[in-house]
C-alpha cells in the first residue's frame, strides 16, 4: 500500500492513458468488456485519488521525479537545478484531483446509455480517457511545460469529443472554435514559457518561483499566461467559445469540460499564487482578475437569461460562476502581501473560492447532465419547444431543481455554503463586491426559474405524451451529483475542514512548494 | 465535530437551518389544517376556468421559455442591444477579444509601474 | 545598431511571424487560412524557442562525431519537437473539422459558419 | 497517374521505408526519432494515394488496421515506461543490461546503436504510432475531399 501510495501521482495519470490506447483493442472483441474495462479503470484512478489525499493532507507535499532512481531525487548529483519532469502534488491539486476523479466516473457511466446509438464508441472512450488523464496531468505536475503539454492533450482530445457526432453541424462548428481558440491559448502559454526559459533556463515552477526577479519578460509572460488561462476557463470578455462549445457537446463530455476549465483555473491559481508569489504587483493583478471576475458575473448572468436553449443557458450561468471564482481568488491575491488582512478575511475568500470550484464542478455538470437527458429523449435543446415534462421525467425534473438551487446560492445547499464565503470576506474588502455578487445570485435563480418553468412545470403537451424517464443509468449518473450535492450542503464545516482549508493553506505557502523542490537550499 | 463554516465574521450551520426550516413548516401545516376541507380531486373545481370560455388545450396554453421575463428585457432594451451585439459568433472575434484583453492588462501593468 | 539587429535576427524573424499569424487570424474569415494561421503562430513560437537554444561555442548533443568540449543541453530543441509534433496533431483534427463544416454548410466562411450566437 | 508515377512510386516505397525505418532505429544517436521517421513513412503512403488515387489505398490500408496499429504503438510505450515502475515510472532499466545496455562511446565514431536502453524500444513505438496516425489522418483526409467515408 505504501508504494502503491509512494507511485499514485504517476498512476493516477498514467493508468487512463494505458487504458486509452487499450480500449480499441479490447472493443474490437467485446463491448460490455471495453466498458468493464473503462469503468473499473476509472474507478480505481478514483481510488488512488483519495488514498493520494489523504496521505497529502496528513504528510504534506509529494513529490515524484519521473525517470529518476528514487522518486525524491529531484536533483541529481552534479546538477544545481531540477531538469526532469517532476509531478508535485499539495493540497491545492489533489482537491483539483478529486473533482476530476468525481467527473470522469460520472461522465463514463453515463455515457454508457446516452452514446449507445453512435458509431465509433471505441474512439469516443479512448479520446474521453485521454481528456481525463490530460486534465489530471494538468493538475499534478510541477513543470510549466508539462503543464502545456497536457493542456494540448486536454484541448485536442476536447475537441475531437465536441465534435464527435458527426451528423449535427453546430458540434462541427463548436469544436472548430474550441480548437481554434485552444491552439490560440496554448501557443501563447508556450510562448510566455519561452520568455521565462529565456532568463532563468528553468521550466520547473517551484524552481522558478525561487528565481523570480519579476523583470519586464516576466511582466509580459505574466499577462500573456493570466489572459490564455482566463480565455481558456471562460472569463469574459473571452467567454463567447465557451457557450458555443458547452452546448453543442455531448453533455458527459460539457461535464469533463468543466472539470478541464477548472484545471485552467487551478493554473491560473499556480501562476499567481506560487509561481510569481509577492513578487506581483499583488493589488494590480488582483484589481485585474478582480474586473474579470465582476464581468463575468455580470454578464453572464444577463446573457443567461434571455437564452432560449437549455444547455447554452447554463453555460452562461457557468461564464457566471467562474466569476465568482475570480472575485475570490483576486481578493486574496491583492491581499497576499498583508499579512493582517490575509489573516482576517484574505485565505477565507481564497477559501470560498476554492471550494466553490469543487461545487461549481458538481451542480453545473447535474444541470448539464438533465439538459443531457432532456436532449436525449425530446431531441432538442429550445426551450420554446418543451413543456410538461415534469409529468413524465419525474426524477430528472428534481435533479433540476436541486442544481438550480444549489447554483443559485439557496441555502442549506452546497452553492450557499462557498457563495457565503465569498460575500462575507469580499466585503471586507470592498462592500460593493458583494452587492454585485448577491444580485447576480439573485438573477441566477431567475434564470433557473425561467428554465424550469418552461420546461417541467404546465400542461403535458401532447406531443411528449409518450416520453418516458430517462434509463437508469443515466439516472445514476445522476444520483451521484445529486447526493454529493446534498453531502456538502449539509456538512460545510467538515468539507471545509478537511479539504478546503489544507488547499488554502497550501496555495498561499509558496515556501514549501519550493521547498519540496529545491530541498533545504535557503 | 466542526459542522460550522467560519467566515471569520458569521458563521454558516445547515443543521440549524433545517432545524428552523422544520419549525416553520410545522407552523405553515398547522394553519394550513384551519382551512376548508371541502376540497375533493377530480371534481370540476380542479378544472381550469376562463370565464365560461372553451380552454384552449395544452400546446396554446404553455407559456413559452422565449416569452418569459418580457417585461425584464423591454426595461433592460438599451443593455441588451450594447451586450449582445459583440457575441458575433465569428471566431475572429474571439482572438480579438483576447489580443485585447492581453494588451489592456500590460498597459495597466507599466502604467502602475511607471506611476508608481 | 545593426550588429544587434543582426544577431537578434531571429527574434525579429519570430516577432514578424506571429504579427503575421496573428493579423491572418483577426482579418481572414476563411477557415483553411485561419488553419494557417494557427500552424505560422506554432511556428513563430517553435523559431522563438529554438534561437533561446542557441549557446555560442557548445557543441551539438551527438555523441557520433563529437568533438571534445562542453555539450549543450537540448532541452529547448526537446520542447520544439514536442509542439510540432503538438501542431501536426491540432491541425490534422482542424482540417478534418473544415472539411465536416464545408460539408454541413456549403462555405468555408467563418461569418457564414455561426450557428451559435448571441 | 500515368503507368510512369505509379511504377516508380511502387519502386520508390521500399526506399521510403527502409529509410523511414533506419531514422526510427538511430533515434537515439543521430538526430531523428519514432516521430521524424513516422512522418517520413507517412509522406511514402501520401506519394501511394496521390500515384494511385485514395480509393485505390484503402483497400489494403484498413482503418481497423492502422487503428490496431496505432494502438499497439502508443501501448508499447506506455508498457515500456510502465516497466520501470519497479524503481521509478519511466526509468530506464535497461541501461547496463544485455539489450541496448552499452555505453555510448565518446569521441569520433560511427555511433553505436546497441545503446540507450529504453530509448530505442519507445523511439518504435511511436514509431508505430505516428506511421500509423498520420497515414490514418492523411487517407482520411484525402477521402473526405473526394467524397468518400472511412469506414467506422
Amino acid at each position: 500500500m505504501a508504494t502503491l501510495i509512494g507511485h499514485s501521482s504517476i498512476l493516477i495519470i498514467a493508468v487512463p492513458l494505458l487504458i486509452a490506447f487499450l480500449t480499441p483493442l479490447i472493443g474490437m472483441a467485446s463491448k460490455k468488456a471495453r466498458n468493464a474495462v473503462v469503468i473499473v479503470g476509472l474507478a480505481f484512478v478514483a481510488f488512488l485519488v483519495f488514498a493520494l489525499a489523504r496521505d497529502v493532507i496528513l504528510n504534506g507535499i509529494h513529490i515524484y521525479t519521473l525517470g529518476a532512481t528514487f522518486p525524491g531525487l529531484t536533483i541529481p548529483e552534479g546538477t544545481m537545478v531540477p531538469v526532469r519532469i517532476i509531478l508535485e502534488v499539495d493540497g491545492v491539486s489533489v482537491f483539483m484531483g478529486i473533482i476530476v476523479a468525481i467527473v470522469s466516473l460520472v461522465a463514463v457511466i453515463y455515457s454508457l446509455s446516452a452514446m449507445k446509438g453512435e458509431t465509433g464508441q471505441n474512439r469516443f472512450y479512448t479520446l474521453l480517457l485521454l481528456m481525463v488523464g490530460g486534465t489530471f496531468g494538468m493538475v499534478f505536475t510541477g513543470d510549466l511545460f508539462n503543464l502545456f503539454v497536457f493542456l494540448e492533450i486536454t484541448s485536442i482530445s476536447g475537441a475531437a469529443l465536441i465534435a464527435f457526432r458527426t451528423r449535427f453541424a453546430d458540434s462541427q462548428e463548436g469544436g472548430f472554435k474550441y480548437i481554434v481558440v485552444s491552439a490560440i491559448a496554448s501557443l501563447m502559454i508556450l510562448f510566455a514559457i519561452g520568455l521565462l526559459y529565456a532568463q532563468y533556463n528553468l521550466l520547473n515552477i517551484g524552481a522558478l518561483a525561487a528565481a523570480m526577479q519579476y523583470t519586464m519578460l516576466d511582466r509580459i509572460a505574466l499577462v500573456i499566461l493570466i489572459s490564455a488561462f482566463v480565455m481558456k476557463l471562460g472569463g469574459v470578455p473571452m467567454h463567447m467559445w465557451l457557450s458555443d462549445t458547452y452546448s453543442v457537446a455531448p453533455v458527459s463530455i460539457t461535464v469533463l469540460l468543466i472539470a478541464a476549465s477548472q484545471a485552467s483555473m487551478y493554473a491560473l491559481m499556480r501562476i499567481c499564487f506560487t509561481l510569481y508569489g509577492v513578487t506581483l504587483d499583488l493589488a494590480v493583478v488582483g484589481w485585474i482578475i478582480i474586473a474579470i471576475g465582476l464581468l463575468s458575473m455580470f454578464i453572464g448572468v444577463t446573457m443567461a437569461v434571455r437564452q432560449t436553449d437549455i444547455t447554452r443557458l447554463i453555460a452562461y450561468n457557468c461564464v457566471c460562476e467562474a466569476g465568482f471564482m475570480l472575485v475570490g481568488l483576486g481578493v486574496g491575491l491583492a491581499v497576499l502581501g498583508d499579512r493582517t488582512a490575509l489573516g482576517t478575511y484574505g485565505t477565507t475568500a481564497i477559501s470560498g473560492a476554492i471550494f466553490h470550484v469543487i461545487n461549481h464542478a458538481l451542480f453545473e455538470g447535474l444541470l448539464f447532465l438533465v439538459a443531457g437527458a432532456i436532449f436525449y429523449r425530446i431531441g432538442t435543446r429550445d426551450l420554446n419547444q418543451m413543456g410538461g415534462l415534469g409529468h413524465t421525467m419525474k426524477f430528472t425534473a428534481m435533479f433540476f431543481l436541486l442544481g438550480a438551487l444549489a447554483s443559485s446560492g439557496i441555502p442549506p445547499f452546497n452553492g450557499f455554503a462557498s457563495k457565503i464565503l465569498i460575500y462575507e470576506s469580499v466585503y471586507q474588502f470592498n462592500p460593493i463586491l458583494t452587492i454585485i455578487g448577491i444580485l447576480v445570485s439573485i438573477i441566477t435563480l431567475a434564470v433557473f426559474v425561467k428554465a424550469f418553468f418552461s420546461a417541467f412545470t404546465g400542461a403535458l403537451l401532447p406531443k411528449y405524451e409518450n416520453i418516458k424517464e430517462v434509463p437508469k443509468t443515466m439516472i445514476a449518473a445522476m444520483t451521484i451529483f445529486a447526493v454529493i450535492i446534498i453531502i456538502f450542503g449539509l456538512f460545510p464545516g467538515l468539507i471545509v475542514d478537511w479539504m478546503v482549508r489544507p488547499a488554502t493553506d497550501a496555495l498561499v505557502d509558496q515556501a514549501s512548494y519550493i521547498n519540496a523542490i529545491m530541498g533545504a537550499i535557503p | 465535530m466542526t459542522l460550522i463554516v467560519e467566515s471569520g465574521y458569521e458563521f454558516w450551520n445547515p443543521i440549524i437551518w433545517l432545524i428552523a426550516f422544520a419549525v416553520v413548516m410545522v407552523i405553515v401545516y398547522f394553519f394550513r389544517r384551519r382551512g376548508e376541507e371541502k376540497y375533493k380531486k377530480g371534481e370540476e373545481q380542479a378544472q381550469i376556468f376562463l370565464c365560461g370560455e372553451e380552454v384552449p388545450g395544452a400546446e396554446q396554453r404553455q407559456v413559452r421559455g422565449g416569452n418569459a421575463y418580457w417585461g425584464f428585457f423591454e426595461t433592460l432594451k438599451e443593455y441588451y442591444d450594447v451586450i449582445v451585439r459583440p457575441h458575433t459568433g465569428i471566431v475572429n472575434d474571439y482572438v480579438v477579444w483576447f489580443i485585447a484583453v492581453v494588451a489592456i492588462s500590460a498597459i495597466i501593468l507599466f502604467v502602475v509601474e511607471l506611476v508608481g | 545598431m545593426t550588429e544587434t539587429l543582426i544577431g537578434n535576427f531571429p527574434f525579429v524573424a519570430a516577432v514578424v511571424l506571429m504579427g503575421i499569424a496573428l493579423y491572418i487570424l483577426i482579418f481572414r474569415r476563411n477557415l483553411l487560412k485561419i488553419v494557417m494561421g494557427i500552424t505560422i503562430l506554432s511556428s513563430s513560437v517553435n523559431l522563438f524557442l529554438v534561437t533561446l537554444g542557441y549557446r555560442a561555442g557548445g557543441i551539438a548533443p551527438i555523441y557520433t562525431d563529437a568533438p571534445e568540449g562542453p555539450m549543450v543541453l537540448p532541452v529547448v530543441q526537446a520542447l520544439t519537437l514536442t509542439n510540432i509534433v503538438i501542431a501536426v496533431a491540432t491541425s490534422a483534427l482542424i482540417l478534418s473539422l473544415v472539411i465536416r463544416i464545408y460539408r454541413h454548410t456549403g462555405s468555408l466562411d467563418s461569418k457564414k459558419s455561426r450557428r451559435m450566437k448571441g | 497517374m500515368s503507368k510512369i508515377v505509379r511504377t516508380v512510386a511502387n519502386q520508390l516505397m521500399a526506399f521510403v521505408l527502409v529509410f523511414g525505418l533506419y531514422v526510427i532505429m538511430h533515434g537515439h544517436v543521430t538526430p531523428g526519432g519514432g516521430f521524424q521517421g513516422g512522418a517520413i513513412i507517412a509522406s511514402g503512403v501520401v506519394m501511394l494515394i496521390v500515384a494511385f488515387g485514395s480509393g485505390q489505398i484503402k483497400k489494403f490500408l484498413r482503418e481497423r488496421r492502422l487503428s490496431l496499429v496505432e494502438s499497439s504503438g502508443a501501448l508499447l510505450f506506455i508498457l515500456v515506461a510502465f516497466a520501470g515502475i519497479g524503481t521509478v515510472f519511466f526509468y530506464n532499466f535497461l541501461v547496463g543490461s544485455r539489450i541496448f545496455g552499452g555505453i555510448p562511446p565518446t569521441g569520433s565514431n560511427p555511433g553505436d546503436v546497441w545503446t540507450g536502453g529504453v530509448i530505442p524500444l519507445m523511439n518504435l513505438a511511436v514509431g508505430l504510432k505516428v506511421t500509423a496516425g498520420l497515414s490514418a489522418a492523411v487517407l482520411a483526409l484525402a477521402l473526405f475531399s473526394s467524397g468518400e467515408e472511412m469506414e467506422e
